[in-house]
């Protein structure tokens, strides 16, 4: 399976060079990894049915337990089934869609190729973080396709709005996984499910989860991108946002199911929020006027259904679950496709401005029916068999009953947009001119039926179905004798169920009008796609507020910010420790006196300093004191270098002040913030001086390293002063790194003082360059000289 | 092998002026602030090793009178890279005032920018949904 | 007198009458003095030798290569205060960069040099020797650490000179002709 | 002889003190220069007192180098200020 | 106390004071010049007597090193005093009251008039 | 007056830098053996061949006798002036007063002016301000300098001309010295 | 065998004194350059695998045995890491060579380029072998100045206030870190870092835990953690493309390692570290929502730098194996891809004329491979799979899971809001400049900045060592099990100091 998903990627990443000679090529080369997958997986059917499954286990980080670990079970080949076929559909369909050697077909073939592959990952991951790769590539790749060239603002905002939507989830769901993983021990989901976790923790991993599973599968309050994914072109909606992606949340919880499905909490949010989706996408869909709006909204419908069904937990929701799953894809993706061609044609989808298409069109409006069908839960169709099975899953109290009800009522708005899309596409509509279409290419009806009829056929040969989703159902346990997918279950409760459900959707189809009058007038309190643009917003405001008052671009500020840490953080932690070492003296050798107060006296003086010769002949006396300190000290070679670098000091200071103004510029002396200044600069002067006595108050020994130093100078090292051996010999490491220090600042004095010269060596040039009137004047003026 | 009182007085006045030098505009300033720190730190560095005593050389002292050598060397190692990076600070205000006619160190001209901005979004706090989406001219008539 | 008359200002008077520096003649009168002129000419050798003492000295007393590398590099500043722009002069025919190039290489050479002799990087051997007249010569490998240091150093000092010193100066002097 | 040397410092240390009151003084910048040169001459004196008090005169090479140096940094701001101040 | 010891503490002795009475002269006269009289000169004596003092005291070999860096410091301070006195009055440091007599400032007075 | 005389002579002429730079280095050590003065010697001729100075006929001859006494006039003049002026400002402190005097020298070479500049300068209370070269006039500053006071500082001034050209200038110096005094 | 450890500090140093001195022959710059960088690297993968599979390779320099001389060791972690830094130096010599900053158009002097970044790589990689605080100081010293000097490098007036900007507090910092050293030295007697490992245990308590905090500081300033930061993102932006990426890439991540071995050789943490915690979700927050609020494209990636080095002190917060082991994965991965931006970064200016998010459009279109070289490393950032950043991320996460603290478990959320916010920051980017429409370049305060714009004709080596790079991030990826395991072993010696400390002090120059 690995050897699947990886030929997708590099078929994919290889793809452009193809593409870039001929797209239908491209989009050709594109359906044969898809196409050799869903044979490969298509043959193992048998042994899965069988309660066989293929694993497999590719180690990439086994430290951090990252491994690719695949898993071909029931579950999975349903979606295999989904995800590589209707991929190789779709793409055999693209390749018509697009203007051939346009840049959204060379982009698209890669990206959909790819795409699939990562799909196929997902659907057959058996690992946690499997799982959370593949989806999170899934995101790239619908990013990149539905934001296309990213020409136009609405693309890139839907675009950005999806990855947002959906990466907040996937690491939600990362951190979830990362929780469940590392209180159980594995990734591994079957052993999870072997012996499923639990606890606080399994507990909050459910929920972290779920909201990633919520955000993919677009389900309320998250459901947003979703519509607006619309922008994308439409073999690109149909694939990922009808027939595979937006699966992925679903089959999450469908996958994990039997891991955390024994939480309540799982159940009931999983249930909750399933079936409110379901009843805003449908009531939604109803009013949309974009076929593929319309189409969107229906599809968070569905997937607000299928969430309830395999959230439910139980044996009949799952099965029922499972074979909705496969029909709705199958369903969805015709009608996409189908909403595509006509688009194609007609140059719109507003069903306001459609008319007599069907009449025109009379195959693809019979393929249309039969995905309608299917969609709204008409017999023969595997929409049906689903439907009945989840009307029938929940008949157990009165939890469920509820449950029932709103199922209902959902079908209800299915069988009704189901209606409007139909008509709305296809019927013939009065004052409205017959809309110019051409009969549809073989290439892509071809694709669009297969899907449609692949629902009927499914349904038809029901037992087929129900083997496919029983196998999955069976992971949980059932109430009662479990239930089986047929055409005709006898006259019961659930059939009653789906005859209410279409004569409602019929009732309300034909009362539209009086009901989009009422819908306009009622509020509109909640609005999600307000809501994501409110946060976006505020994340924006949040951002500059912050980054305007902590960086506020001014250097003192900064340097006064990290003064303050050193005060605030070791300071503190150093002030508590302070007490008076008994060995305190005022001082060790009188000489150190007048020199201290030499020190001390020109420091101070440094502050009030006016003028910069000032100022520095001042440090300069500070220099000369330290190094007189040096010298009462023991260390001549120290005072020798001080004296040294200061005098050398003073006169670069010297020389660059040829060039400043006598005087400081006074820019900064505003009163406010000298204060805060000079209470900042005595804190941390006072904790280097505590800290000072405090360290040094810690030493009790001389160091080892000195009495080694002072013992093997004259012979390991040739040097009777100590100091120097030190520096040429033990530590002469430290010397090369302090020359090249050296170097590098003289290098850089270099650098920069003498830009100045370069750049009036090239502005001469310039100037000699471009010709002066004067200059080329004066040949002429020569030779009337001569 | 505490430092005595005088040295550390000492040390908390360079390290204070010097702090309090840092914290300026003028270049100038800064750059003698770091000077002088140079020197606190130097002078921390030396007197770190311990109390005075007879220079380390092996001709005229004897060992147990010796100051430690290691502090010295490293001081040493101190005050030459302090003073190579002093002249380049140098060179660097030279720098500055020959290209912008001053040396003091102005707030960052895109952080100003950023506060500007969050002046204006104060202002207009209706229209959030606009600025969610900032690539509009708007702000680039602001520069 | 007469040549008051021809002559700029009365700060320039003081420019003696004699090449004494090798540079020099290029800087304007009223910089220059005789005394400083000709107690460089001699200081300025006589720094030299201490330098080169220092940086021998420093095994056994103050010094090293890297104090005596200072004191060179004061030598070459005194010259420049007294005589102008060092790149004018001949004295000194090795660029800056190239000596301060050559210190650094000579010192990391210095380090791997043992490693020929079977030592570690940055082993000290101690070669003693004795030549007649002159007695025993005892010579220690770091010294060649020492040299690199120095040379760097006078180097670097150097630099500041020809960019601090010459480069500001000719920066000023193109302000004062309005080029800057 | 311990107090032959104690007394020298004293002095010295007055003197350093008075200069560095005519340091902080001012008024003119030559004014400092000519102080820091006596403040580095006095430093010079005290270390040369200190190598006698400690018959320890191996570092000679200390003081002739302390000698020159506070001429030159001495001449190049005394330059400095000849340059800068305006011309009579 | 031997002889040299004696010999030692007056020139030590003599130094400091000489040093001394330099700090409080620069730190009493009127203007930059007079200063200089009091700052450098003095200091050249007392650190010359220091020398001595302290070169006594030490090995004939050490004491070597002492010549050099009295002739040094007799090498350089004129220079000093001379550029810094000429800096002084260049830049108007000098204190006119205290001048009685100025030929120099006479003479140029004179030769500006000429032209 | 450049030199330029061949290469050996030339060399010949470094002689006396080189014995001052070999005894720099000898006093520096402190060690009087040959080793020390054969490696000063190399040191010196190495400094005094990579870092040459112009060659300038100056005529000095050094004359050991006028040099002491030169020697011990500037010791004494060092002395008296110290306490001169350490008089001067405890007495006079802010009210002492000087005068800038313009001396005419006779020799008109560049080092002499510069020791008789440097001689004068030595000692505290006065020295050299300004050196008109061209003229071979120095403007000399004293301290305590009172009205009246100007030819005394003049003579002071050719006295130590005298005793300068008599311990290091060429004849025709001392000649020219001699005739200007008489 | 020992010598090996010197190499990456000692070639580059004498190549930097030859380049100096041969300052007129740019092309022998230009080879000396590279021939020393490729050396290093074949030398840092060698010390790699000998450390790994006989431990740390210790060279006592001039056979002066530790604690009295010099120690340079390679041990896992700092091999690790110079293998990962050499090859990105030699990558950005390469771009900076192919942008012919190295010789500023036609001037016929070159002194300063090449020697100043040979110095950069010596004082990195010294950085990362030195067994020695004070050699350490030295490291960041000849580090530091060299950046010093390649940020002011013929810089503009508009360019000087951010070199300031930078070198004074990279100063202050520095001083910081005499002031420690001496402070250390004063307690302890000792600046080997092996040796204080056993030395500062015996201070008393308070005062360790305010030396570690002192270390904390001086090193958080060089890594920009917050409040120590805001010097980057006001300084970095404005140097030449590859001297940022190298200074992104590298500099930070110096101290983000002094940080992780003084930490863990010299103090003892018994348990995970709420204050390093708190700093790191400080880091990340303040990061993140900096880039979000930039417009400037150098500027956003600085931000997101700042932000990402709280993922490192996440890690080191957590302190445990799995932590260290995350921190490692992480360093290596985002100094290759941190330095990858800068360049591709480069890569857009060049091509747009703008650092201005809103002045670009439609690169996508018109420089489709620039497009995939910003992509790559653009995820990878923000840590989405299968790319490098996410495997760092998924061991950083687990840690943070697993350490049992509340704050453990508020930075491991902050972390993947931060993750969430550095998609949108990249996300936002590709929005703005490879989507949309191509506009009209308009006139950049600064239009001749030759060094930011570049004035080579073509740009195939630019393009070549972006490439380069971005499949070395590839590559990590591809490598992680490996590398993790490596990064798993290092810290574990990180855990259990004694390896470190027997190499150096028991062990004598054995290796
Ligand atoms: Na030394
Ligand atoms: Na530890």
């Amino acid at each position: 399976m690995f050897g699947f998903v990886v030929a997708h990627l590099v078929v994919a990443v290889l793809l452009p060079l193809v593409a870039r000679r001929s797209t239908r090529a491209a989009f050709m080369i594109a359906a044969i990894p898809p196409a050799a997958a869903a044979a490969w997986l298509l043959a193992r059917t048998p042994q899965v049915l069988a309660g066989e499954t293929v694993t497999e286990t590719v180690s990439w980080v086994p430290l951090i337990g990252l491994d690719f670990g695949f898993r071909l079970d029931a579950l999975a080949l349903v979606m295999t089934i989904l995800v590589c076929g209707l991929g190789v559909l779709v793409l055999i369909y693209a390749d018509s869609y697009f203007a051939r050697g346009r840049g959204d077909a060379r982009r698209s073939a890669p990206l959909l190729l790819a795409f699939a592959g990562a799909m196929l990952g997902l659907v057959v991951a058996d690992d946690l973080t499997t799982v959370y790769v593949f989806w999170e590539l899934t995101t790239i790749c619908s990013f990149l396709l539905v934001g296309q060239a990213g020409i136009s603002r609405e693309s890139r905002r839907s675009a950005l709005q999806a990855l947002m939507i959906t990466s907040l989830g996937g690491l939600v769901m990362l951190l979830g996984f990362v929780v469940l993983g590392e209180s159980a021990g594995t990734y591994r989901i079957s052993e999870l499910a072997a012996h499923p976790p639990s606890g606080t923790a399994v507990t909050v991993a459910a929920a972290l989860i779920l909201v990633g599973a919520f955000t993919k599968s677009a389900q309320l309050p998250f459901h947003n991108w979703l519509p607006a994914a619309m922008v994308a072109p439409t073999p690109i909606s149909a694939y990922l946002h009808a027939a595979s992606m937006v699966k992925a949340g679903v089959f999450l919880v469908a996958r994990l199911g039997p891991v955390l499905g024994a939480l309540p909490e799982w159940r009931y949010s999983t249930v909750a929020f399933g079936l409110a989706t379901m009843l805003l996408g449908g009531w939604r869909a109803l009013h949309e006027y974009d076929l593929k709006k319309l189409l969107a909204y229906g599809t968070v419908s569905q997937l607000g259904f299928l969430m309830v069904l395999f959230g439910a937990g139980t044996h009949d929701a799952a099965l029922a679950g499972a074979a909705m799953l496969l029909a709705h894809g199958l369903f969805k993706a015709t009608l996409f496709l189908v909403v595509g061609m006509i688009d194609h044609q007609a140059g719109t989808r507003d069903l306001r401005k459609l008319s007599a298409v069907g009449a025109r069109q009379p195959w693809l409006a019979a393929v249309a029916a039969l995905a309608a069908a299917s969609m709204a839960g008409l017999p023969p169709m595997l929409g049906f068999l689903g439907k009945e099975a989840a009307f029938g899953a929940f008949l157990y109290g009165s939890a469920g009953i509820a449950v029932d009800v709103f199922l209902v009522i959902g079908s209800m708005l299915t069988v009704a947009y189901s209606l409007r899309m139909w008509f709305g596409a296809f019927g013939t509509k009065q004052g409205i001119a017959p809309t110019p279409v051409n009969p549809p290419e073989v290439q892509s009806l071809i694709p669009t039926a297969l899907p449609a009829l692949g629902g009927l056929v499914l349904g038809i040969a029901y037992p087929v179905a129900n083997e496919l989703a029983d196998s999955y159902a069976q992971n949980y346990a059932s109430i009662g004798k479990p239930a089986e997918l047929a055409l005709w279950h006898g006259l019961n409760v659930p059939l009653a169920l789906s005859v209410l459900a279409v004569a409602g959707g019929v009732v309300l189809h034909r009362q539209r009008t009086p009901l989009t009058a009422w819908r306009n007038r009622l509020p509109t309190p909640l609005n999600a796609q307000r809501a994501y643009e409110r946060i976006t917003a505020l994340l924006e405001r949040v951002a500059v507020a912050v980054t305007a008052r902590l960086q506020v671009g001014s250097l003192p500020t900064y340097l006064g910010i990290i003064l303050v840490t050193v005060v605030v953080i070791p300071g503190s932690a150093l002030v508590v420790q302070l007490t008076v070492p008994d060995d305190l003296r005022g001082y060790d050798n009188l000489m150190q006196l007048p020199l201290a107060l030499g020190v001390v006296v020109a420091a101070l003086a440094v502050l009030g300093a006016h003028r910069r010769l000032t100022a520095v002949l001042l440090v300069g006396v500070i220099g000369y004191g330290i190094g007189g300190l040096f010298i009462v000290d023991g260390a001549p070679d120290l005072a020798l270098a001080q004296f040294l670098v200061e005098t050398l000091t003073v006169v670069a200071f010297v020389f660059v002040l040829r060039r400043l103004p006598e005087r400081f510029t006074e820019a900064d002396s505003s009163k406010a913030i000298r204060a805060p200044k000079a209470i900042i600069a005595t804190a941390a002067g006072l904790f280097v001086s505590l800290a000072a006595i405090g360290f040094s108050s810690a030493r009790q020994a001389p160091p080892e390293a000195s009495g080694y130093f002072i013992t093997h100078a004259e012979k390991g090292a040739g040097a009777t002063n100590v100091v120097n051996a030190i520096i040429v010999d033990f530590r002469a490491f430290d010397t090369v790194g302090e020359i090249a220090v050296l170097a590098v600042a003289a290098t850089g004095v270099a650098s920069l003082i003498l830009a100045s010269r370069h750049e009036r060596r090239r502005r001469t040039q310039q100037t000699q360059q471009t010709p002066q009137p004067e200059q080329t004047r004066q040949p002429q003026q020569q030779e009337v000289r001569k | 092998m505490t430092i005595n009182l005088t040295i550390a007085v000492v040390i908390a006045v360079l390290y204070s002026v010097g702090f309090y030098l840092l914290m300026q505009r003028s270049l100038m300033r800064i750059l003698l602030g770091i000077v002088v720190l140079g020197h606190g730190s130097n002078l921390l560095l030396q007197i770190a090793g311990g109390p005075p005593g007879r220079a380390p050389m092996l001709t005229t002292a004897r060992p147990e009178e010796m100051t430690d050598p290691l502090p010295q060397a490293m001081a040493l190692t101190a005050i030459v890279i302090t003073f190579a990076l002093t002249t380049f600070l140098l060179a660097l205000a030279y720098r500055s005032w020959s290209l912008l006619g001053h040396d003091e160190v102005r707030d960052d001209v895109e952080d100003r920018r950023i506060q500007r901005l969050e002046k204006r979004m104060e202002t207009h706090e209706d229209s959030e949904a606009d600025e969610a989406d900032r690539d509009e001219p708007a702000e680039e008539a602001a520069r | 007198m007469s040549p008051t008359t021809t002559r700029p200002s009365w700060t320039s008077w003081d420019a003696p009458a004699e090449r004494w520096l090798l540079s020099g003649f290029r800087r304007e009168g009223q910089a220059r003095s005789v005394l400083l002129e000709l107690a460089s000419r001699i200081v300025f050798p006589t720094v030299l030798v201490l330098s080169l003492y220092l940086l021998f000295a420093g095994h056994d007393r103050a010094g090293g290569g890297f104090s005596g590398g200072l004191v060179a590099g004061q030598a070459f500043l005194l010259r420049h205060l007294a005589g102008g722009r060092m790149d004018d002069s001949s004295i000194v025919s090795m660029r800056p960069p190239v000596l301060i190039g050559s210190g650094l290489t000579i010192a990391c050479a210095s380090a791997f040099l043992p490693l020929l002799f079977g030592g570690q990087l940055l082993e000290t051997t101690i070669y003693k020797f004795g030549v007649p007249l002159l007695g025993e010569i005892k010579f220690v490998s770091s010294i060649v650490l020492d040299t690199g240091v120095y040379l760097l150093i006078v180097g670097v000092v150097l630099d500041l000179l020809r960019t601090l010193g010459s480069g500001i100066e000719a920066d000023v002097e193109a302000a004062a002709r309005g080029l800057q | 002889m311990m107090w032959v040397f104690a007394v020298s410092f004293a002095l010295l240390a007055v003197a350093a003190l008075l200069v560095l009151v005519r340091m902080l003084r001012g008024k003119t910048t030559l004014d400092r220069i000519v102080a820091v040169d006596v403040l580095v001459t006095l430093l010079v004196a005290g270390t040369c007192v200190g190598m006698g008090l400690q018959q320890d005169g191996s570092n000679i090479a200390l003081l002739a180098a302390f000698a020159l140096l506070a001429f030159i940094g001495s001449i190049s701001a005394s330059k400095l200020v000849e340059k800068k101040e305006p011309y009579r | 106390m031997s002889w040299t010891d004696v010999f030692s503490a007056i020139c030590l002795i003599g130094g400091a004071l000489s040093c001394l009475f330099g700090a409080i002269g620069l730190l009493t006269f009127p203007d930059v010049t007079a200063r200089l009289q009091a700052a450098t000169k003095p200091q050249t004596l007392g650190l010359v007597l220091i020398l001595i003092g302290t070169g006594v005291q030490l090995d004939l070999r050490y004491a070597t090193g002492l010549l050099l860096v009295g002739l040094f410091q007799m090498l350089t301070s004129p220079v000093l005093s001379q550029l810094v006195g000429r800096a002084a009055y260049r830049t108007e440091s000098v204190d006119r009251s205290t001048l009685v007599v100025d030929e120099l400032g006479e003479r140029i007075d004179r030769e500006r008039d000429v032209r | 007056m450049v030199d330029r005389r061949p290469r050996r002579r030339r060399l010949l002429r470094r002689t006396p830098l080189v014995l001052w730079l070999t005894a720099v280095w000898v006093l520096l050590w402190g060690t009087f053996d040959v080793g020390t003065l054969f490696f000063g010697l190399v040191v010196a001729l190495l400094v005094s061949v990579l870092f040459p100075s112009p060659m300038i006929r100056t005529g000095m001859v050094l004359r050991p006798l006028p040099g002491l006494r030169l020697v011990a006039y500037l010791a004494w003049d060092l002395v008296v002036s110290t306490l001169r002026v350490a008089w001067q400002a405890v007495r006079y402190r802010h009210a002492a007063t000087a005068g800038i005097v313009a001396a005419h020298l006779s020799v008109d070479s560049d080092h002499l002016i510069a020791i008789i500049a440097s001689g004068v300068t030595l000692a505290p209370g006065k020295f050299v301000l300004q050196i008109d070269r061209a003229t071979s006039t120095c403007y000399v500053y004293a301290l305590g300098f009172r009205e009246g006071d100007e030819e005394s500082v003049r003579q002071e001034m050719r006295l130590l001309e005298r005793l300068v050209v008599d311990a290091v200038g060429s004849e025709a110096q001392r000649e020219l010295v001699g005739r200007d005094a008489g | 065998m020992t010598v090996l450890v010197a190499l990456p500090v000692l070639l580059p140093l004498a190549a930097a004194g030859l380049s100096l001195a041969l300052g007129r022959f740019a092309d022998l710059q230009r080879f000396l350059g590279l021939l020393v960088l490729g050396a290093i690297i074949v030398d840092a993968a060698v010390l790699l695998h000998v450390s790994d599979q006989s431990g740390p390779i210790v060279l006592q320099m001039g056979d002066w045995p530790a604690p009295f001389g010099i120690t340079l060791i390679a041990d896992r972690l700092s091999a690790l890491l110079l293998v990962v830094s050499s090859v990105v130096t030699f990558a950005v010599l390469i771009y900076s060579i192919g942008q012919r900053i190295t010789d500023y158009g036609r001037e016929r002097s070159s002194t300063t380029f090449h020697p100043m970044y040979l110095m950069l790589c010596a004082g990195v990689s010294l950085a990362y072998l030195t067994g020695d605080l004070f050699n350490l100081f030295v490291a960041f010293e000849i580090m530091l100045s060299s950046s010093y000097v390649l940020i002011t490098r013929r810089t503009t007036a508009s360019r000087v206030r951010a070199g300031m900007t930078y070198t004074i507090v990279s100063l202050a910092s520095s001083l910081l870190f005499i002031t420690m050293i001496a402070l250390v030295y004063a307690s302890t007697g000792t600046v080997n870092l092996a040796d204080l490992g056993t030395k500062v245990a015996e201070l008393p308590h308070g005062l360790q835990v305010a030396l570690a905090l002192l270390v904390v500081i001086v090193f958080g300033v060089k890594a920009a953690m917050v409040p120590l930061h805001f010097w980057l993102p006001d300084s970095y932006p404005t140097a030449p493309a590859p001297v940022t990426a190298v200074f992104a890439g590298l500099l930070t991540k110096v101290g983000i390692y002094a940080l992780i071995r003084t930490q863990t050789l010299v103090f003892s943490h018994a348990e995970s570290w709420d204050l390093m915690l708190g700093i790191a979700l400080i880091t990340m927050i303040v990061g993140a929502l900096g880039a979000l609020a930039q417009n400037d494209l150098n500027r956003l990636l600085s931000f997101l730098l700042v932000s990402h080095i709280g993922y490192m002190l996440f890690g080191l917060g957590v302190y445990d194996v799995i932590g260290l082991t995350g921190v490692i994965l992480y360093v290596v991965h985002h100094i290759t891809v941190q330095a990858t931006l800068f360049l591709v970064s480069g890569l857009i200016t060049r091509h747009s004329g703008t650092v201005a998010l809103t002045r670009m459009g439609g690169m996508a279109k018109a420089t489709p491979l620039i497009a995939v070289l910003f992509a790559l490393p653009a995820l990878s950032l923000a840590g989405i799979p299968p790319f490098s950043g996410f495997v760092a991320k998924l061991a950083l996460l687990q840690a943070g899971v697993g350490s049992g603290s509340v704050t453990g478990y508020a930075v491991t959320a902050g972390a993947v809001l931060t993750s969430l916010l550095s998609l949108y920051a990249m996300a936002r980017v590709w929005t703005r400049a490879f989507w949309g429409q191509v506009k009209a370049p308009a006139p950049d305060p600064d239009p001749t900045d030759e060094l930011v714009v570049g004035t080579a004709s073509s740009n195939r080596p630019m393009l070549a060592a972006t490439g380069v790079l971005v499949a070395a991030s590839l590559v990590i990826a591809l490598v992680a099990g490996p590398l993790g395991e490596i990064a798993g072993r290092a810290a574990g010696d990180l855990m259990h100091g004694e390896t470190y400390r027997t190499a150096v002090l028991g062990g004598g120059s054995g290796g």
